[in-house]
Parts: structure tokens; sequence; C-alpha cells
């Protein structure tokens, strides 16, 4: 079993440094050692050089970046070999699986035709038993009819079924190791959940030794044997899952622990729900329908199907549902950036689209909007003081000096330094650009607020800052929220109300704390039970196994 | 991806209707006149009427337009006012010419840039980046007109190895090596700036390309570069390609003008210049119009490729 | 098999038969088939069809061709001519009298826009009973009779109409009309049953070739043996190359001029006409520009015309003084001369050449010009329409034949209504008088009269004569050209 | 003011994040262009205005001066560049000739494209003038470069003007569809929708983000098209639908040069030179640009 520790090493990283032409290496000094079937979590923060030292692995460096140390397989050493010498080493012998299952993918070729192109690379030449081993494969990750996929494109796919090609591609040639650098991150929950169980059965079936790359602490508490925490280039702390939750050494490590969201155990006790607002609502949708696409053409796409949610003043509705459910529709339809099929949406008691079209701007002037990608969100072109200071430049709000007080005064609120008005975008963090959207969308005292998915991008430690200080303003300035995510922690964490999507319907809505502890829907459980417990003690698939042996 | 057609079949068919109005009322704004070229100065008045009445450019502008086209309609492209003959057999030679032309380069401009770009990604070498990307450069920064004059002066006059201009005499296809050998000066000559900007074009995709995820994947699967660029990153490269293909068709239309003039080509570029010069509005009208068609149906078929090309689209009908 | 060796060849020996490859600049236009307005109308005409009575280039005195002998009555006003009973057209109908006639007035009809059209039409009267003979009746003696009988081919009456449309041309000359893709070639095949006699080649290849450099060089690789149109740099070059000759046709000439609105304000002065006249340097243009293939004149007349008077000749001889003291005087006399517009056809280097020269010429005198290239069908409707503001440069042609045909028959000279807008009675006088004569019996003191009304008025500055020039392989054996610039191809021969 | 303002909450230390960027260079195209192939475009491209700009002063003789005698002079000490047909000398002619294509370069195109790019802007965002204004360009598009020329030379004569003319209609529709492409791209930016979101305006959008955002590859495009406008300059030229005579520009003169190849080879050498020089650092200039836009 995994957890011996006497199965001997596969793969041997010692004393890693990759630097490129700038000042601070990517990677420092890693040693890592990976033993034979098990399962080891590399986690950190963003840029701590996990996937570097995972992609010097298989020499899958970028260009220009430099590597020293040693990295053994097999007494083999992988670090300096000709390119010839490490493709009889990637794949066969050592695999790798990436982040994006939507660009994985060559989208111009049948996923056939990659499975075959994979194995011909080592050495199986004969079409037939080629397209046989690729249905094989296409079964071993669980992908329903397996021979018509075979002619598929990617874009056919969902999302969970092209991460799980993927996969195949990486065992094809049943590789001892498989290097998988963030394999679950841009799925759903529930098919992340899939995903996981699915290593872990493969790790079982064929005994491949997975370093598994990750910045969910619930992921690694969910199925690694072992830990490696990096950070700025370095291994802080190193040990069992288990031991290493319970106790942390490092006070870095110990950070990154607590900045874990947690979802409260099922079943705990519901605190009574307050009693429902009776004030006119800040956003009303009244039995709304979107539709994409032209109906004319008979292609239009229904996206919200008779949804009817109040966000009364002050009060923070999470919305959460899978990818796909209508989640961003829904905030979009509020900030008005979606055409409206059928119903009402009322703003402050207010029809929005039956006002005149003078009135519609005044109307939407208490309405802000939080993106989720904090980048995309500001105009690199603009200094963020001129990025907060645009809706006032629009609506033309006091004088320009008054203007640009109140930029410093939203910018302390946001509680980044004045002096940060005069940077673009590009010169800040993930964490402070999305304090800066924050900022201008407090800029005009909006009443309500639209994030989609505010915090989605940023790191955990950050999105743990900043999600306090988004609860603090709130609090303080009032303003009603339609807060989108698909992470059901974070929901809890600043959610009163929360409402469940599903396929463009409204499946539920209530009080978060009654509908996480007691979910009255089939499809609200599920989404809770695949949340991925930062709990090793309460780890699922280890239970089941305990159990069945 | 019916309906995709459809809608670019129903734009093309809108550019081109406008496109006809358009090139009918510009080409009879002009100033002079199609009669007193026709009838030279020593003509008298009473001929200069009569011709004018023969013609039918006596009739009002509408009427004019609601003939021709309605001749058009029924493929009669109606006499040259200049030449006499029927504008179609007129035509119809020179097209040929051109076409044969225009086809030849743009395949020695396809085919050429494939190969050197290919070359230029799987190999990587240095030296070989640096020489492709200086005769690119050369190729784009030197005048057709003075490509191709060179071109004459080197290999047809100075070491007579190739024709010096005209077209094959016994046409292109009953003596096809004889047809090449007159085909690869001017050939070459129109190539060049396409073939040069196709390269750039192919090989900076297929960098491009090289960075996706995708070859990221398949590297780590042990798939050897070389074969990485030609099974999938070049098909990846190719739909854009097809595109950018298409538009240096009309540059290629409009060298033809210039390389039909230094190689004696008897082309659709000289009767242009003829038809205007001596205002033969039958033949100009057509070859405008020609020229726009051209240009769409370019489009059109571009787009077919790309669309043909690319699964996304074909399957789905998005882009 | 390579396209360049087929090409060459070179042992010397007289070859039998043989294609004639043709390069010509212009393409033949159906409708303008008898203005003698491209190079390739001419190889057509000059292959296709015979004329009466020939020129010899030279001279104006006529030797028979179609017509074995003529006689002209006393008084000058009917000519009876005596026709070959031996000649059939292509498509083996006998020639007779009654074509010559139809010949006549279709050169009379207005809408083939002939330059001998008024000469046509003043023959009056046609007597055909004898197929073999016919008698003309004109309204007024014709001075220029002759002229109009060496440059009118014999077509066909029943295939008119397909040589309208370009589609069939009929004559009875040496070469058959073959084909023609319009844009690029005609070729012509040998008439066996040509009355003089079997021509040597097989048979003649026009190539329409607009770009001269692309004659030049398609010539220097030996795919044309004949070339029609190069710029004189180029025949100066290919002249002095042994595989090459070059050829030029004295008594074919054109001229270049000067023209000159006489209504605008300044020019209307004629001292000013009279000082552009002497401010150009004319023999720069000839070695400069003509590279040697012309000469400076004042008066439009080759050497050996019956009008040619070398001391009028030299009126206009370069004299900037003399130019600037008229300029001045004009001047004086309250003459304002703005810059004056100079327009000329952009599409032929020449004009542009000599209008640049003129510039600079006129520059010195105080006449300033701004050239105004302009696209071949403005210039010729400005021409026609007598709207040209100032100054414009073009050739003409018809001073090598009998003066009259100048006189009456050239645009820009017609005494009636000219590109000049210049009406005097003296010259109309002058002009009708030399063309109311019989030929060859006209009073040289009349020409002299007409010489000293051009001077007088000054309306059209005569710049050079040109000499036509064509250039061929050494391959090539004689060759011939007529007075109106078509090439004989007859008598021509290959060797291999 | 709001009562959160007046009372700031505390600032919680900021420092450098993990993974923080660091500052960017601010100007990229400008480093671009000051460094490797672009400092090479930009030193050809500075030459050659140069020598224009100051070719009153560098040429030994008028530009339409005609020398007696010298007919057709070969390259050498009183000459450098030899003389054309008409006694003049190249060198001087060739000096002044830039200009001709400076004006094209740095006029025509400028006007072209900012014609193309308004005109874009404006239409892009309505889909009623965004298909009228496509289709327009289209049918600009439809006829090759110098089709249109021979065409607009029909109307206008030939003449620098003309040129520049036919530059302007060859430009616009180019920077016209490029800015729309700019104009579909940025406004779906999330920026774009946060500035809606707020009540920005269509023409607010336009003028603060789109118009900023596409500046980028309108500068690519820009080099790009000056250099096809020395082309058009040189082949309208060389089929007499260029500059006026006797006025010199590069195509004209290479032009006649290209005339006289077997005579007087030197003529065309000095102006091609000029041309290519003028078009290869143009052409730098692009790549090295539309290289700093990727990287
Ligand atoms: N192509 C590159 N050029 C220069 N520096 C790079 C490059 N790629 C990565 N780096 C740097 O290397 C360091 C480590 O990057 P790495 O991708 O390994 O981080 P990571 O731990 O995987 O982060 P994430 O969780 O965001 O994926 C980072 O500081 C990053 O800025
Ligand atoms: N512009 C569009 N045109 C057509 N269909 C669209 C468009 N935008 C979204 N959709 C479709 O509408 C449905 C709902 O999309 P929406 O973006 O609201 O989902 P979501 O819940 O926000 O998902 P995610 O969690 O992935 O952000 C999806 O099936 C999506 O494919
Ligand atoms: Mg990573
Ligand atoms: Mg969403």
């Amino acid at each position: 079993m995994p957890d011996s520790p006497l199965s001997p090493p596969v793969l041997t990283i010692e004393h890693l440094a990759i630097s490129f032409a700038q000042p601070r290496p990517a990677v420092e000094d890693v040693s890592v050692t990976l033993r034979q079937g098990e399962i080891l979590a590399l986690v950190g923060e963003s840029g701590s050089g996990k996937s570097m030292t995972a992609r010097a692995v298989l020499g899958l460096l970028p260009p220009g970046a430099k590597a020293t140390g040693s990295i053994r397989y097999d007494g083999r050493e992988l670090l300096g070999l000709s390119e010839a010498g490490l493709n009889e080493v990637r794949g066969a012998r050592i695999a790798m699986v990436f982040q994006e299952p939507q660009t994985a993918l060559n989208p111009v070729r049948t996923i056939g035709w990659q499975l075959r192109e994979a194995l011909r690379a080592h050495g199986l030449r004969s079409r037939k038993a080629a397209t046989e081993r690729a249905i094989e494969l296409l079964r071993a990750v669980e992908i329903p009819e397996p021979e018509q996929r075979l002619g598929s494109y990617p874009h056919q796919l969902s999302g969970g079924q092209k991460q799980r090609v993927v996969l195949a591609l990486a065992l094809a040639n049943e590789p001892e190791v498989l290097l998988a650098d963030e394999p679950t991150t841009a799925l759903d929950v529930t098919v992340q959940a899939e995903i996981l169980r699915l290593l872990d059965r493969i790790r079982e079936r064929t005994g491949t030794a997975i370093v598994l790359i990750t910045h969910n602490m619930g992921v690694v508490a969910e199925i690694a044997d072992r830990v490696v925490v990096l950070q700025a280039g370095n291994v802080v702390e190193e040990g069992e899952t288990r031991a290493l939750f319970a106790r942390p050494r490092e006070p870095y490590t110990r950070t990154l622990l607590a900045s874990v969201l947690r979802l409260p155990a099922p079943g705990s006790a519901v605190p009574i729900a307050a009693p429902a607002d009776e004030a006119t609502p800040a956003v009303e949708f009244r039995n709304v329908h979107v539709r994409y696409g032209s109906s004319r053409r008979g292609r239009a796409f229904p996206a919200l199907n008779d949804v009817s949610l109040r966000v009364a003043p002050g009060e923070v509705v999470g919305l959460v549902g899978e990818s796909g459910s209508g989640k961003t529709t829904l905030g979009r339809l509020a900030a008005g950036l979606v055409p409206l099929a059928g119903g009402q949406v009322l703003l402050h008691g207010a029809d929005v689209l039956a006002a005149p079209r003078s009135e519609r701007r005044d109307l939407r002037r208490g309405l802000a909007f939080v993106h989720q990608d904090p980048e995309a969100s500001l105009d690199p072109r603009l200094s963020v003081g001129a990025s907060i200071r645009e809706p006032l430049d629009i609506h033309r709000v006091g004088t320009p000096a008054e203007r640009d007080a109140r930029v410093a005064e939203l910018l302390e609120a946001v509680q980044l330094p004045p002096s940060y008005a005069e940077r673009r975008p590009r010169e800040l963090s993930g964490g402070q650009r999305q304090r800066i959207a924050l900022a201008r969308a407090l800029a005009l005292d909006p009443t309500l607020l639209v994030a989609d998915e505010p915090t989605s991008a940023l790191d955990v430690s950050v999105q743990a800052r900043v999600l306090e200080l988004f609860r603090e303003l709130q609090e303080r300035l009032g303003f009603a929220c339609l807060f989108i995510s698909h992470d059901l922690a974070v929901v809890h964490k600043v959610a009163d109300r929360v409402a469940v999507l599903r396929a463009g319907q409204l499946v539920e809505t209530g009080p978060v704390a009654t509908v996480f502890a007691q979910p009255a829907e089939d499809y609200t459980r599920r989404l809770l039970d695949a949340v991925p417990v930062p709990d090793p003690t309460r780890r699922r698939g280890r239970r089941v196994r305990e159990l069945a042996s | 991806m019916t309906r995709y057609l459809l809608s670019r079949l129903g734009s093309a068919l809108l550019v081109t209707a406008l496109a006809s109005v358009g090139i009918f009322a510009l080409i009879r704004l002009v100033p002079g006149d199609p009669v007193s070229v026709l009838a030279g100065p020593d003509a008298t008045a009473e001929s200069r009427a009569a011709i004018r009445a023969e013609l039918g450019l006596d009739r009002p502008f509408w009427s004019q337009y609601v003939h021709w086209i309605g001749d058009l309609a029924r493929l009669d492209l109606g006499p040259s006012y200049k030449l006499g003959g029927d504008v179609g057999s007129l035509i119809s030679d020179g097209a040929l010419n051109t076409v044969v032309l225009t086809l030849f380069a743009l395949v020695l401009a396809a085919a050429g840039a494939i190969v050197a770009s290919t070359a230029a990604v799987v190999w990587d070498k240095r030296w070989l980046n640096s020489l492709l990307s200086a005769v690119n450069t050369a190729a784009v920064a030197v005048p057709t007109f003075a490509t191709a004059l060179v071109l004459v002066l080197v290999f047809a006059v100075r070491f007579p190895v190739l024709p010096a201009g005209g077209t094959p005499p016994a046409g292109f296809f009953s003596q096809p090596d004889i047809a090449l050998q007159y085909l690869i000066l001017p050939g070459l000559a129109l190539a060049l700036p396409a073939w040069a900007a196709l390269t750039r074009f192919l090989t900076e995709s297929l960098r491009t390309e090289l960075r996706q995820p995708y070859v990221t994947t398949a590297r780590a699967l042990g798939i050897p570069r070389r074969r990485i660029v030609l099974t999938q990153a070049l098909r990846n490269a190719l739909p854009a390609t097809v595109t950018v293909l298409g538009l240096q068709l009309g540059s290629l239309l409009g060298g033809a003008i210039l390389v039909e003039a230094v190689f004696a080509w008897p082309g659709l570029g000289r009767l242009v210049e003829q038809g205007i010069s001596s205002r033969d509005y039958p033949v100009v009208q057509v070859l405008l119009l020609l020229s726009v068609v051209v240009f769409v149906l370019t489009q059109l078929v571009g787009d077919l490729i790309h669309a043909w090309l690319d699964p996304r689209v074909r399957l789905n009908g998005v882009s | 098999s390579s396209a360049v060796d087929e090409l060459k060849s070179s042992s010397g020996k007289r070859q039998e038969g043989g294609i004639l490859r043709v390069g010509a600049l212009q393409d033949i236009v159906p409708a303008r088939i008898f203005t003698n307005s491209s190079d390739a109308i001419n190889v057509l005409i000059g292959s296709v069809y015979d004329s009466l009575i020939d020129y010899p280039r030279d001279s104006l005195d006529p030797k028979p061709s179609l017509a074995t002998s003529w006689k002209l009555s006393d008084d000058g006003t009917q000519l009876h001519l005596q026709l070959r009973d031996d000649v059939t057209f292509h498509s083996g109908r006998p020639f007779t009298s009654k074509d010559v006639e139809f010949s006549i007035k279709t050169w009379a009809d207005p809408t083939w826009t002939v330059q001998l059209q008024r000469t046509a039409a003043a023959v009056t009267g046609f007597d055909t009973t004898d197929p073999h003979a016919i008698t003309l009746t004109f309204a007024h003696p014709l001075s220029n009779i002759f002229d109009l009988l060496d440059m009118l081919p014999i077509i066909d009456k029943d295939t008119i109409g397909q040589l309208r449309e370009g589609k069939a041309f009929v004559g009875t000359g040496p070469f058959k009309f073959a084909s023609w893709s319009p844009g690029s070639k005609i070729s012509f095949t040998r008439n066996d049953d040509y009355w003089r006699g079997k021509p040597a080649l097989d048979g003649i290849d026009v190539s329409v070739i607009p770009d001269p450099q692309a004659q030049v060089a398609q010539l220097r690789a030996h795919q044309l043996d004949l070339i029609l149109g190069a710029s004189y740099r180029d025949f100066q070059s290919l002249g002095k190359d042994k595989q090459f000759q070059v050829n030029q046709w004295n008594g074919a000439e054109g001229q270049v001029y000067v023209g000159t609105n006489v209504t605008n304000p300044a020019l209307s002065d004629v001292r000013v006409r009279q000082a552009i006249a002497y401010a150009l340097d004319r023999k720069r243009v000839v070695d400069e520009v003509l590279r040697g293939a012309g000469v400076p004149i004042s008066t439009p007349w080759p050497s050996y015309s019956p009008a040619y008077d070398e001391k009028a000749n030299a009126t206009y001889d370069y004299d900037l003084t003399k130019a600037k003291k008229l300029v001045d005087e004009a001047k004086a006399d309250g003459v304002k001369i703005p810059k004056l517009p100079l327009t000329y056809p952009a599409e032929n280097p020449i004009y542009g050449a000599i209008a640049q020269i003129a510039q600079a010429d006129l520059a010195k005198v105080g006449i300033e010009v701004e050239l105004d290239p302009q696209e071949q069908a403005q210039v010729i409707q400005q021409l026609i329409g007598a709207k040209f503001p100032a100054l414009w440069i073009l050739s003409h042609g018809y001073a090598n034949w009998t003066p009259s045909t100048l006189a009456v028959s050239a645009y820009p000279f017609n005494a009636d209504h000219n590109a000049s807008l210049y009406s005097d009675p003296t010259y109309k006088a002058a002009a009708e008088k030399v063309w109311e004569a019989k030929p060859g019996a006209v009073d040289p003191a009349d020409y002299a009269a007409l010489n000293q009304a051009l001077l007088k008025g000054s309306f059209l500055l005569e710049i050079a004569i040109t000499l036509p020039q064509d250039a061929s392989s050494t391959t090539v054996h004689d060759l011939g050209q007529t007075k109106r610039g078509e090439p004989i191809l007859y008598d021509t021969y290959l060797t291999k | 003011m709001t009562a959160s303002v007046t009372e700031p909450l505390t600032p919680v230390p900021v420092g450098p994040v993990p993974g923080d960027p660091g500052p960017v260079r601010a100007n990229r195209l400008r480093h671009a262009l000051l460094h490797g192939r672009g400092r090479v475009g930009v030193v050809l491209v500075g030459l050659v205005l140069l020598l224009g700009v100051l070719g009153p002063l560098l040429a030994p003789y008028g530009p339409t001066e005609q020398i007696q005698g010298a007919n057709l002079v070969g390259p050498g000490a009183g000459h450098w560049l030899g003389t054309d047909e008409l006694n003049r000398d190249i060198l001087s002619r060739t000096l002044y000739g830039i200009r001709v294509d400076l004006v094209v370069v740095f006029a025509a195109v400028p006007v072209g494209a900012a014609l193309g790019v308004l005109l874009g802007l404006v239409t892009s965002w309505w889909p009623v003038t965004d298909v009228i204004a496509q289709r327009a360009f289209d049918l600009l598009l439809a006829f090759p470069a110098l089709i249109l020329g021979i065409l607009i030379t029909a109307f206008l004569g030939p003449g620098v003007f003309t040129v520049a003319v036919v530059i302007v209609a060859i430009e616009l529709p180019v920077f016209g569809r490029l800015v729309r492409t700019s104009v579909r791209t940025v406004r779906e930016m999330p920026f774009v929708e946060a500035s809606q979101v707020v009540g920005a305006t269509p023409w607010w959008v336009l003028r603060k983000h789109v118009l900023p955002n596409s500046l980028e590859p309108l500068t690519v495009q820009l080099a790009v098209s000056m250099s096809v406008a020395v082309f058009v300059e040189g082949a309208m030229s060389f089929l007499g639908l260029g500059v006026r005579p006797p006025h010199p520009s590069l195509g004209s003169l290479i032009k006649d040069g290209v005339r006289l190849l077997h005579e007087a080879p030197f003529f065309a050498a000095g102006p091609l030179t000029i041309v290519v020089a003028l078009v290869l650092g143009l052409l730098l200039i692009s790549q090295s640009l539309a290289e700093a836009r990727r990287a």
C-alpha cells in the first residue's frame, strides 16, 4: 500500500534550481522524492514554482529557462538529456497532464487521431491495434461509448470529458509517473470530484506514482498521501498529509491552511432564518427569461428560464450553480448587459426597461459591477486612478479636484495607498487589481453591487483578504449585493442568502446556513457533496476504501 | 454550416449588386467621351452623332443600366466599342492568360511559403531564420516591376535561358513543358511578394501554434517536434493562412497589371488599362465587375475552405 | 524541350516559307480600320489589301497596281482607269470596277472617319460599265486624287459587315486574314493566288505588345523577327548590334508640333506665338529625343514635297534673342503672359520629353509653362472640340503627300475649323486654291502663298519631321514600307 | 460624501504580493523602435527622411535644370549618379524626388488612416451603419490597388494629388476594417462593460477605451501601409499615372531608369536604393512593433 514508507523511489529531484533572465529565480532549491504508487501533492501559492518543477522533469521548460541540479528517473539523469532522449521518456515513462482541458487538445484533430498519435510515438504503428488500444483507454477513463467518441473533435466534448481524454493520452503508454499540473482547476466541483476519484482509481489499478500540483487544500486533503509545500521556489515543509494538516510546522503552511475556507459539516445545527425583509428590494427579477442567439433563426438558447429572485437592500445574495447554469447571465441582466426575452427586472421597484431611455441611465447609476477577472476588468491603458475616476467623469460628479480627492478616499477604503493612483494595472498584483475594481464599483455609492466571481482568479490567501475587505465594506456601506460564485465556501462566507441555479432555472433559495446545512433539493446536495473537504480525516475516498477493506 | 454559407452568399450578392451600379455610374462620370475616342480626330459632327446612336449612348442612364444588367443576366456582355468584337470572347482570352498566370503565382507562393516556413520552424536554425527573413524582406522591399525587369534582363537577355515575355505560342495545354518555361519568369516576379507575405504569416502562425497548450501536451507525450509541426501545428495554422491567401489573390491581380505590362502578357490588366483609356464602357464595366466578383468569390471560397479545415466551424457553424 | 533554344537559329540560308513574327504596339480597331491609326492596322491593310496605284515611298509619281494605266481629262475633273482583269478577292470573287466604286463610297461615308473623306466625297461620278475599267468624275479638279487612290484599299463589298465586327477582312492582297484574338494576336496566311505571284512567307503573326521595351526584349530573345514600335533610343542601340538591323523609312514621315489656342489672351498676339516658335530648340529635340531620326522644320513639308521651300523652312531657326525681343515687345504692349498649360498625351514618352524641353526653352524667354499630361482620350476630345486651354504637343501626318491633302484633311490644319480656332480668309483661300487644281499642275507660287499664310498665322508651330523606324532580326530580308507606313511583306523572306 | 470615506478603514501594509508581476517597461513600442531591428528601420527611414528634407541643400543642381550637353552621362565626378535623357542631374532629381514619396508616405497615408479610423469607429458600434460601412469598405477593397489608381487617374489626371487620393482610397477601408475588428474585440472586454454599467455612452467608450486600445495594431498597420504607399507611388508612376513631369518622384525616376536599363543601367540604381531603403526601414519598423505587441 502506498502508505508504506518502504516503496522504492521512482523519481528523485535534488537541489533543482531554475532561473530566467530576471533577478528572482523561478525555482531556487527544490528536492523531492516520489515513491512508487504514491500520490504526492505539490502545493503553494501562485508563482511558487510548482509548474516549473514539474516541467523541468520532462524538459518542457519555456525557452530561456536554465535548470541546474539533478532529476533522476530509473537511474537516468533527465536534466540536460537530448531532445531525442527525452522523447523516449516523455509519455512512455513519465507523462504529464495540464490544467486547461479546453486547450490541451488539438482542436482540429479527432480524439481518436490524437490517441493514436500518442501511441505511435512509442512504437505502436498498426492502426487497428492503436484504435483498439484507444477505445480501451477511453473506457479506462470512464468515457461512455468510447467507439463513437473516437471520431469526435475536442469541441464536441464537455470540459470533464476533455480532461478525461487528456488523462487517457497521458496514460496511453502506461507511464510509471504521472505529473498532473492543476488537472481540475478549470472544472466544476462535481466534475472535479469525479476526476479526482478517477485518478485515485488509476493509481490503484496500475500503481502509477502521481505528482499532483494544486493550490486547493481540499483536493490535497482528499487524495494526497504526502504533501510538499513550496514557497518562492523553495521547499518549506514536507510530510504525510494527515500529519501536516494536523500539525503544520512552518508559519507559511499555517497561513496557507488558515486561508482555506470551510463549509460547515453537513447536518450541523440550523440557525433560525431571519424574517424576510419587507422593504422594496434593491433588485427584483420577475419571471425573467433570457435567450442567446437569434430566435428568428431558430437557434435561440434559453439561458434563463422563468427565474424570480429578490435582493433586499443591504442583503448579500449568493448565486451558485454549475458552469453554464446561467449565473453570469442573471448578473449581467441586472446590469442591463443582456437583452431580456421575458419578465421584468425592477431596480428599487422601477422597471428599468419600461423607463424612458434618459431615466434608465439614472436608474442604473446606483448599480455597480465587479468582474471575475481583475486583469481584464481594468483598461490596461488607463492609470488605476483614471479607472476609478471614470464613473465620476461620466456623470460629471463635482469638480475635477473633488474627483481626485474622492479617488484617494476610495483607494484608502480598499486599503491601498493613494500613490497607487498613478500606477498602471499591470504594475499591480491580482489582489490589488481586484481591490481597484472594487473601488471603482463603489465610486458612485451604489446601492446594488453585482459581483461575478470576483475572487475566483485569486490565490487562496489573497482571496481570503479580498473577501474580508468586501465583507467589511458591505457592512459599512450597506449596499445590496448579488454575489456570484461557483465556490460554495466563498458564498457561505459572504452571503446572507443563497440561490441555486441549474440549467437556467432557480432550484432553491434560502438563507445560507439553512440551504447549506439542510439542502431541500437533490441538486444542491450533490453540489455540496462534491466540494472537497480540507480535512484529511474526513477523506471520502479513503473512507470508502477503508470500509471496503 | 449551410446557414452560415447562405448568409455569406447573401452579403456577397449584395456587394456585387451595389458594385454593378457603382461601376456603371462611375465609368460614365469619367471625363472623356468614348465616341470621340472611337471616331478619331478627323471625324465630323454627324459621324460622331451616328456613332453615339449606334452605341446606344443617347439613351437615358437608367435605361442603359437596365439594358446592361438584362444582357448580363443572359450572359451577353455586348460588343466592345473599340474592338468591335464581343466583350465575352474579348475577355475570355485575356482572362485565361491572367488566371493561368495568377494561379501559377498563387501556387508558387503558397507552396514556397509552406516549404519555407515549415523548414524554418522545424529546423529552427539561426542561420536559416536570418536567411529567410533577409530574403523575405528583400522580396517585399523591391517593387514588382523592378524584379520583373531584372528577371528579364538576367534570364532572357543576358543569359537567354527563358523567354523574355509573351504567352506560349502553342497555348498552355498542348505543350505544358514549353508553357511552363513561359510562365516561370512572370510567375516568379508576381509570386515573390505574395510568397514573402505568406511565409511571414505562416511562420508566425506556426510559432504561435507551437506555444499553444496542445503542443505542450503533444511534446509531453514524446511526439517529435517535426511531427508535431507537420501534423498538428500546420493543420491549425492553415485556416487563417487560407484567409490571408485569399487576400493575397487581390494583390496578385493588382500586381498582374504590372507584370503583364513588363512581360507582354496579354491579360486583363492591359484590357482594363486600354478599356479605360479608350472609354470602352462595356469592357471596363465587365472587367471592374469581374474584379469585384473575383474578390467576393475568393472571400467566399476562403471562408469555405476555412470552414472545411476547421471542424469547429464545419460542425457547429461557429467561428 | 527549351522554349528558348527553339527560337535560336543562324545558318544564313534562305528559308522556304516560314512565319514572320511581328511585334506591334497597338491592336487593330475595326471601326477605325481605314484611319492608319495603329501599327497593327498598317500590317493588316498593307498585307490584305491592294490599292489602285502605288506611290514609291519617296516621290509622288504614281505607279500601276490594280490599275494598269490611267488618263486624266484636260480640265482635271475626270479620271479613266484601266483595271487588271486577273485579280480575285480572297473569297474567290473576281475584282471589278464595281469594287472600286464601293471602296471609294465607303471612304466617303463619314462613319468610317477617314481623313481623306472630303476628297473621296468629291468623287461624284462612277462609270462602271466596263468591269475592268472605271471612269471617275469629280466635283472640281482634285490635286490630290492620286493620294486617295494610293491610300484607298480595295475592299470586298460582300463582307463589309463582318469587317465592321472584326470577323473577316477580305481583300486582294498577298496575305489572307486568318484570325484575330483581340488584344493579343492577329494571324495572316499566304495568298497562293496572288496576282503578283506567290509571296515568300507562309504567313505573318502579329503580336500586340503595347510596351516598347517588351518588344525589344522579345526581339533580342528571338521571339520576334520584326518590331514596329520601340523607342528611338532602343532603335539606336539595336542598330549597333550585329544581330539586328534597323530600317528607317524616309517618305513616310510624321511631324510633331506645338499647337496654340489663338483665342487664349496671351496667345492671341502673334508675336508671342512667333516667340515660342523661335524659342524651340528643334535641333536638340532631333538629337536627344529622336536620336537623329528626324529633321528640324518650320514648315511641315519634307524636302521632296512640291511645297518645300528651304528658306521658308528656316524661318524659325532657334533664336533666343529674337524670341526674347518679341516677348518683351508684346509685354510692353500690355499682353499678359500668365503660366500657360501645355497639354500632351501622357502615354507616349516622346511627347513628355519634348514638352519638358519646350518648357525649359520657353522659360528662358520669359514664358512660364505648366505641363499638363493627359490621357490620350482626353487629349483627342480636346483636339476635336478645340478645347485646349493654351498649348499642346501632338503630331500630324500627310505633309509627305500632295500638299493639299494636308491642308484639307489633317485636322489641325483644317482652314474651316481647327483646334487652334484660327480662321483667316487668306489661309483658307490659299488652301482651297492648291486643292482644287489638276494633279501635278499646281502653280509653285500658290504653294509659296500657302507657306506664307501658315508662317504668318503661326498657329501651329512645327518642331520636327519624325522618320519612322522599325527593327528586325538579320534573318529577315527585303522588308518594304508604303508611304502610309504600311509594311510591305510580299517580297520578304527569312534565312535560317 | 459617504461616511465610509470620511472615516477611512485602517490601511493594511501593502508589500509585493507573491506572483506580483513587477513594473513592466513603460512603453514597449518605443523600446522596440530603439533596439535591434526596429532601430535599423528607424535609422533607414530617418536617413531617407533627412535626405528628403535636406535635398535642396545637398543637390548640386535644380531638379528640373537641363544641363547643356550632359545627355545621359554616366556616373562620375560631375554627376555622381549620371544624367538623364533630358540632361538633368539624376542625383539632384533623386534628392528632390524623395520629397514626393515623403508627402505620400507621411501625409496621404495618415490622412487615409485617420479617415478610415474615424469612419470605422463611428459606424461599427451600431449594426446598421456597421453593415453599410463594411459593405462599402468591401467594395473599395474589391478593386486591386492599381485598378483603383487607373480609375481615379481617369478622373483627376496624373499627378501627386491623384497618387495621394488613390492612397487614401486604398488605406481607408484597410484602417476602417482594422478599427472595426478592434471595436468588436474591445467592446467585449470586461472593462468596457464596467464603464457601460456605470452609464458610459457609446461615444465615451469609443473615445476613452476603444481608440486607445486600438492604437497599437493601428501603428503597426500604419508602418505597413506606408511601405505600401511607396509601392503604389512607384507602380503608378511606372504606368505613367504618377507625378507630372518635369518634377521627379522616386517612382518616375525608376520608370525612366528602367526604360533605359540597356543604355544606362546606372540610372535606376540610386532611386531604387532609396525606395528599397525606405520600404525596408518601414517594414523593419512594423515588424519590430508587431513583435513588441505580441511579447
Ligand atoms: N516564461 C517565463 N519567463 C519568465 N519567468 C517565468 C516564466 N514562466 C514562469 N516564470 C516565473 O517562474 C516562477 C514560477 O512559476 P510557476 O509557473 O512554476 O508557478 P506556479 O507555482 O505553477 O504558479 P501557479 O499556481 O500560478 O500556476 C514565477 O515567478 C513566474 O513568474
Ligand atoms: N453570448 C452568448 N451567446 C450564446 N450563448 C451564451 C452566451 N453567453 C452564455 N451563453 C450560454 O448561456 C448559458 C449560461 O451562461 P452563463 O455564462 O450565464 O453561465 P455561468 O453560470 O455564469 O457559467 P460559469 O460558471 O461557467 O461562468 C451557457 O450554456 C452558455 O453557454
Ligand atoms: Mg502553475
Ligand atoms: Mg460565469
